[in-house]
């Protein structure tokens, strides 16, 4: 197909444009001065060291994966079940469910979760488990799930279903063995773009964050707020990394194709 | 090896009833088809048997044992749909090995058996495709090696040869009625075809609005349809006013175009006022205006089918008469012709009136 | 029917945890306000009135939505040629312009903020570049208002836009332009009359997800215009928890909440297609 | 009151079973002291060096929260009065004023904290309600490589032609933004609350650069030349060889206060007292100074010559630190705010 002979040079504008500031923040990462400067005053590790020994960050880190891999797990199951439940129901019933289920993604994220604060309280619970951050979260990635399976679904065929059963596959070996492989590049970007969103989720985790524990966006944030130091390219830079194997790795072990 | 037995069932989609008090019964290895026109509840029928939908009331007996409370995988059944529903996610191999694998069978068997079955459908090459790779004939016949591969006890058919082309249908139909008469399978075969539906059955089951309407086998219903309805679903029809009278001792049906004997298989056994007589377009045949026993008649159109000529004419008093040849055209529109009725026996159809 | 069963988690999900909270919010927004409590009693319209006829929050919303429609429409600019290019590379090329678009999402809210300040700053590599070469003596101000808002939302968003909009090109039979070409049309025509009705669905999710994350959107606008420009959402928060006025913020959110969605609403009624299928 | 006893009721019908069930199990244990403290260097240095030695001395069990006001006012507001986790606060006054007035802190127990007879007046604030346990003293910081007459008084940022459109500001939501607004009706008009002065003033500073929290980058990059800047990171940018300078302004000097109260019904209330009197003993207030270089408020401490110039403002010099209004400040916030962004929107 022959294209626009300007449509190469463009995108590429675009691609600079989405990768500049990754790359400023990559660069500083490597500052070997103690302020969060650009153009970086010499090379070094100096604050991958600091990193690494500290634990606060890293505990940080680890808390923002428990929580993403949580909330998308549980939006998985949540969002997949109505996805599937939209593909079969009357196209007026399934209209309704997406509505409710882009719902969350409607409604500013703000003032969902100042409202789970309030709800979780009223309730007696409070922030306490990490349970009301877990919901906020997964608030969050429930619409990126059912989007994204709902419309790997939609050509799918209901008597593909059937076939399976009248072959002897038992309902959940039906869902196994055909309904899951064949949603599962929506199921898989689903949850790449869940995870994703609730891995960098502000207002949500400060809000609703248990008492003495942060995920990775407050820790940076409160530590920007009084240290502006290369620390803190050196961390996002790190999580840039992980969360980008994380997208390698899940390409390569289920394929991701982005809806169809 | 399998009877199947629908003793009332019934089935309501909100308010309207989907199957009304079904009850048949089909002999082990043959061929049934469901037909008639969209709506008329044969694939609800078919569901209902497969157990993708339930039924309010009524049973299902395989030889004798009731699968209705079974959900479809304990059913032991084989089924081709409309769409073939072939797994795309899946080669052929895998496709028609299955339902093996969901029966457990050792590697080697189910490899033995998706060989022998593909070789039954002439794919054994394609193998390792995948459905998308296939014409539609090709998808078609994977779609039966799939179902016939597990050995099950029956066969259903849902339309399976919808999708495909005018010849390769034709082609088809010898083809899946070969293998069901190798194998020996009770086979359900539902379709809006009836074409399809003489070619392929022991056995037609002819349905409306939810009732069935005749169970027959083909020429019985070609020939001795149960009602009008059935009539006109099945072939062209002309149907002339006359009636039964006693004529040399015996039972004959009298009709404008002439007289001849009542068919033997009618239930009437005593001379009948007014009805309708059935007379399929090629039992009449055109003469020359002048023969004795011809009514005169006047050519509307002519249509030339190849190796068959079909015609509409008019009698005098001005009703329309189909009318099939197996001669090539031999007049043109406006032609005076006679005609007379072939000389066979002819049904009156039961309690219907002109 | 066991059928509903698949729908039950997510009816209790969002019915407790989205629907409960709402009416609450909503309830609140009802009451006046009180000093010492969270809201005073009786039930009163005014914290409505007030959002409605405030001139600043009118003019700040204006803004908001204002933001939220240029993100839409520079996303979409940028957007449906990349996601055109992108649906016609080879599998490998692909996979990483992928990559690309994707990776603005990988990079926390925070720090990519940092990154605008870098290049868009008053000091920033952009303003001493346009220095270095003499295009300009003065600042340029890139920062700190409704431009540099535009500019880091118009960043993060692309994805939200790109994506959708390459779903349906890659499902579009290629046969089409050719066909459009064939009938005679140019390639320009082509696209105005074929190709881009057709895409509409990608289109219309993607426009309404941006939008929607553009007018909501809280830390970047935050971080970027500096508090120089005040969108809604900040001025919400502002209201619910710096100055506690819960029933007075609670109704400025409701009534953001409301124009959003009714503006989708117009675009969905507006653009032939409906979202999705 | 039917607010609460409402949203009690809806909670009660969905999932009170298990919202009972958890609650009851939260309570059965003895509630941890719960420190807040800020985030970055202040996390590492409460977790480090001062819970240790307070834990050692009184074997507390202490959970550390980091936030800020902002986050501790919102889960303090949406738990109601008597029902925080939190036994003590630290937070700036402008957020505990409010807070105070709705009735989620106890008036403080004196006799349980035998070091407050030590502190500057300046530090006993809210009638007895809170105290301030760190100052950070603002006056007016400047690039010393950058400026070549330096700032004496704020009436300079006025006046200095080579600061225009160098000038940083604290916005107007953080306490300095509306501090600095009461100083400029205190220098400009007929008072701390005159802000039609005020923004008249702030309107003639021509293009200000303003920031939520962060001074330090733009002082950094030179993006702003001047500003009101705290002693104590001027210190911090100083040692780490950025050169820039702090100086007390004639008018008075502003504040952050880390300000401390004790919540109403607290879990640890025992053990929140003891953690305030050692965060007001002079040990710990000189380890402060020496880490975050913020003012003792302890006037018992000495200031040892090394960090004299880090910490200037001490003794006598606290007097000249302007009290703020922070009832008025927060009753007309949402005003000020809206004036704030039309003067500089």
């Amino acid at each position: 197909m022959n294209m626009p002979r300007l449509l190469p040079v463009l995108c590429c504008a675009v691609y600079f444009f989405l990768l500049a500031p990754i790359l400023v923040v990559v660069l500083a990462s490597f500052n070997a001065g103690a302020f969060l400067t650009f153009p970086p005053q010499g090379l070094s590790l100096r604050w991958y060291r600091t990193f690494f020994h500290n634990a606060v960050f890293l505990r940080a880190f680890i808390e923002s994966m428990e929580i993403a891999v949580a909330a998308t797990s549980i939006s998985a199951v949540i969002g997949t079940m109505a996805a599937l439940f939209s593909m079969r129901t009357t196209p007026a019933l399934a209209n309704i469910v997406r509505l409710g289920m882009t719902l969350p993604l409607v409604l500013p994220e703000v003032l969902t979760a100042i409202g789970l604060l309030f709800f979780f309280y009223a309730m007696g619970i409070g922030v306490h488990y990490s349970v009301a951050l877990l919901v906020g979260h997964v608030l969050l990635t429930l619409p990126f799930i059912y989007i994204n399976v709902s419309t790997s679904l939609r050509s799918f065929d209901p008597s593909w279903e059937l076939a399976a059963r009248s072959l002897g596959a038992s309902p959940f070996v039906t869902f196994y063995r055909v309904t899951m492989p064949l949603m599962k590049s929506g199921l898989t970007s689903g949850c790449l773009f869940g995870f994703i969103v609730s891995f960098d989720a502000f207002s949500t985790s400060f809000l609703l964050k248990d008492v003495g524990t942060a995920t990775l966006p407050i820790q940076l944030f409160d530590y920007l707020r009084l240290n502006f130091t290369p620390e803190a390219a050196a961390v996002s830079t790190f999580s840039i990394i992980v969360t980008f194997l994380i997208v390698i790795m899940t390409k390569t072990i289920f394929g991701i194709r982005f809806t169809k | 090896m399998t009877t199947v037995a629908i003793e009332n069932l019934t089935r309501h989609f909100g308010r309207t009833r989907a199957l009304d008090d079904i009850s048949l019964s089909i002999d082990d290895g043959h061929f049934v088809s469901f037909l008639g026109p969209s709506g008329c509840g044969k694939s609800t029928t078919l569901r209902v048997l497969a157990g993708f939908d339930a039924c309010d009331r009524g049973r299902i007996l395989f030889d004798g044992q009731d699968v209705a409370a079974l959900p479809p995988e304990q059913r032991d059944i084989g089924m081709v749909f409309q769409s073939y529903a072939l797994f795309p996610h899946m080669t052929v191999g895998q496709n028609v090995a299955f339902g093996l694998e969901m029966r457990r069978l050792p590697r080697d068997a189910i490899r033995q058996r998706v060989r022998a079955v593909l070789d039954l459908v002439h794919l054994a090459d394609h193998s390792d495709r995948h459905p998308r790779q296939l014409s539609g004939g090709q998808q078609q016949r994977v779609a039966l090696a799939r179902a016939l591969v597990i050995e099950p006890r029956i066969l259903l058919l849902d339309e399976p040869l919808a999708n495909l082309d005018a010849i390769l249908r034709e082609e088809m139909r010898v083809f899946i009625r070969e293998l069901q008469q190798r194998i020996g399978i009770t086979t359900i075969y539902v379709t809006h075809d009836q074409a399809e539906a003489m070619a392929m059955s022991d056995m037609i089951v002819v349905m409306f609005g939810g009732r069935v309407a005749q169970v027959a086998p083909p020429r019985d219903l070609y020939e001795c349809p149960g009602s009008l309805q059935v009539a006109s679903f099945v072939g062209q029809a002309n149907y002339l006013a006359g009636h039964v009278a006693h004529d040399n001792g015996q039972l004959a049906v009298v009709t404008p175009l002439g007289t001849r004997p009542l068919d033997g298989r009618s239930a009437i056994t005593a001379p009948a006022p007014a009805r309708n007589i059935l007379i399929r377009p090629e039992s009449i045949c055109i003469t020359p205006p002048a023969a004795s026993d011809a009514v005169p008649a006047t050519v509307i159109s002519v249509q030339y089918g190849g190796n068959l000529t079909n015609y509409v004419l008019a009698l005098a008093d001005g009703q329309q008469l189909h009318v099939q040849t197996a001669t090539p055209p031999s007049h043109a529109g406006g032609d005076r012709v006679g005609v007379r009725l072939a000389d066979a026996p002819l049904w009156v159809i039961p309690d219907c009136r002109p | 029917m066991r059928k509903y069963l698949l729908i039950v988690p997510a009816v209790v999900v969002l019915l407790v945890f989205l629907v409960i909270p709402y009416i609450d919010i909503i309830f609140i927004s009802l009451h006046p306000a009180a000093d010492d409590r969270p809201y005073g009693s009786g039930f009163t319209l005014r914290n409505y009135v007030q959002v409605l006829t405030d001139g600043y929050l009118v003019h700040q919303t204006a803004m908001t939505l204002w933001i939220g429609l240029v993100t839409t429409c520079a996303t979409l600019v940028l957007g449906f040629p990349v996601a055109w290019f992108m649906a016609h590379s080879s599998a490998r090329a692909r996979a990483i312009q992928q990559g690309i678009v994707l990776m603005p999402l990988l990079v926390g809210i925070v720090v990519r903020s940092y990154g605008w300040t870098v290049i868009l700053g008053n000091n920033g590599i952009l303003n001493r570049l346009a220095r270095d070469i003499g295009l300009t003596r003065s600042v340029l101000p890139l920062m700190y208002n409704s431009l540099g808002i535009v500019i880091a939302l118009t960043h993060v968003f692309l994805p939200f836009m790109i994506l959708p909009i390459f779903g349906t090109i890659r499902s579009l039979d290629p046969a089409l332009f050719l066909a459009g070409r064939s009938l005679g049309a140019s390639p320009a025509i082509t696209m105005r009359r074929v190709i881009l009705p057709l895409t509409m669905p990608g289109i219309q999710s993607g426009c309404v997800l941006v939008f929607i994350l553009s007018v909501s959107a809280y830390v970047t606008p935050m971080l970027i215009g500096g508090m120089r420009v005040k969108t809604m959402p900040m001025t919400v928060v502002n209201t619910l928890i710096d100055a506690f006025q819960w029933p007075f913020g609670a109704a400025q959110a409701l009534v953001l909440s409301a124009i959003g969605a009714l503006i989708v609403l117009v675009f969905f009624r507006l653009t032939p297609l409906r979202w999705s299928r | 009151m039917s607010g609460l006893s409402r949203r009690h009721l809806i909670a009660g019908g969905v999932v009170g079973l298990t919202g009972a069930l958890v609650g009851r199990a939260t309570r059965a244990a003895p509630p941890p002291l719960v420190v807040t403290t800020y985030g970055g260097s202040w996390e590492t240095f409460w977790r480090d060096d001062l819970m240790p030695r307070f834990i050692a001395r009184t074997g507390a069990d202490v959970k550390l929260d980091v936030g800020f006001g902002r986050t501790f006012s919102a889960t303090l507001r949406a738990s109601g009065p008597g029902h925080s986790d939190y036994s003590i606060l630290m937070m700036n006054d402008v957020f505990v004023e409010p807070l105070l007035r709705a009735g989620h802190f106890e008036k403080l127990d004196f006799s349980r904290l035998p070091h407050a007879r030590q502190l500057y007046p300046t530090a006993l604030i809210e009638n007895g309600w809170a105290v301030i346990g760190m100052i950070s003293p603002i006056g007016i910081g400047y690039r010393t490589d950058l400026v070549k007459n330096p700032p004496t008084c704020w009436r300079d940022l006025w006046t200095n032609p080579e600061f225009r459109g160098r000038i940083g500001l604290y916005n107007v939501q953080n306490s300095v933004g509306k501090a600095m607004l009461c100083l400029a009706g205190q220098m400009f008009g007929s008072g701390p609350t005159d802000m039609d002065a005020a923004f008249a003033a702030l309107g003639r500073l021509g293009p200000v650069l303003q920031t939520d929290f962060n001074m330090s980058t733009m002082m950094g990059t030179g993006e702003i030349v001047v500003s009101p800047f705290d002693f104590g990171e001027i210190a911090r940018l100083r040692r780490q060889g950025l050169p820039v300078a702090c100086i007390m302004p004639r008018e008075g000097m502003l504040m952050w206060d880390q300000t401390f109260t004790i919540c109403v019904n607290a879990g640890a209330r025992d053990m929140a007292y003891r953690y305030l009197d050692f965060i007001l003993e002079p040990e710990t207030q000189l380890m402060l100074a020496q880490k975050f270089f913020v003012s003792p408020v302890n006037s018992t401490v000495v200031i040892p010559p090394d960090l004299a110039d880090a910490v200037p403002v001490t003794g006598d010099r606290m007097k000249e630190i302007l009290p703020m209004d922070w009832h008025w400040i927060n009753q007309n916030a949402v005003e000020l705010d809206k004036r704030w962004s039309r003067t500089f929107g």
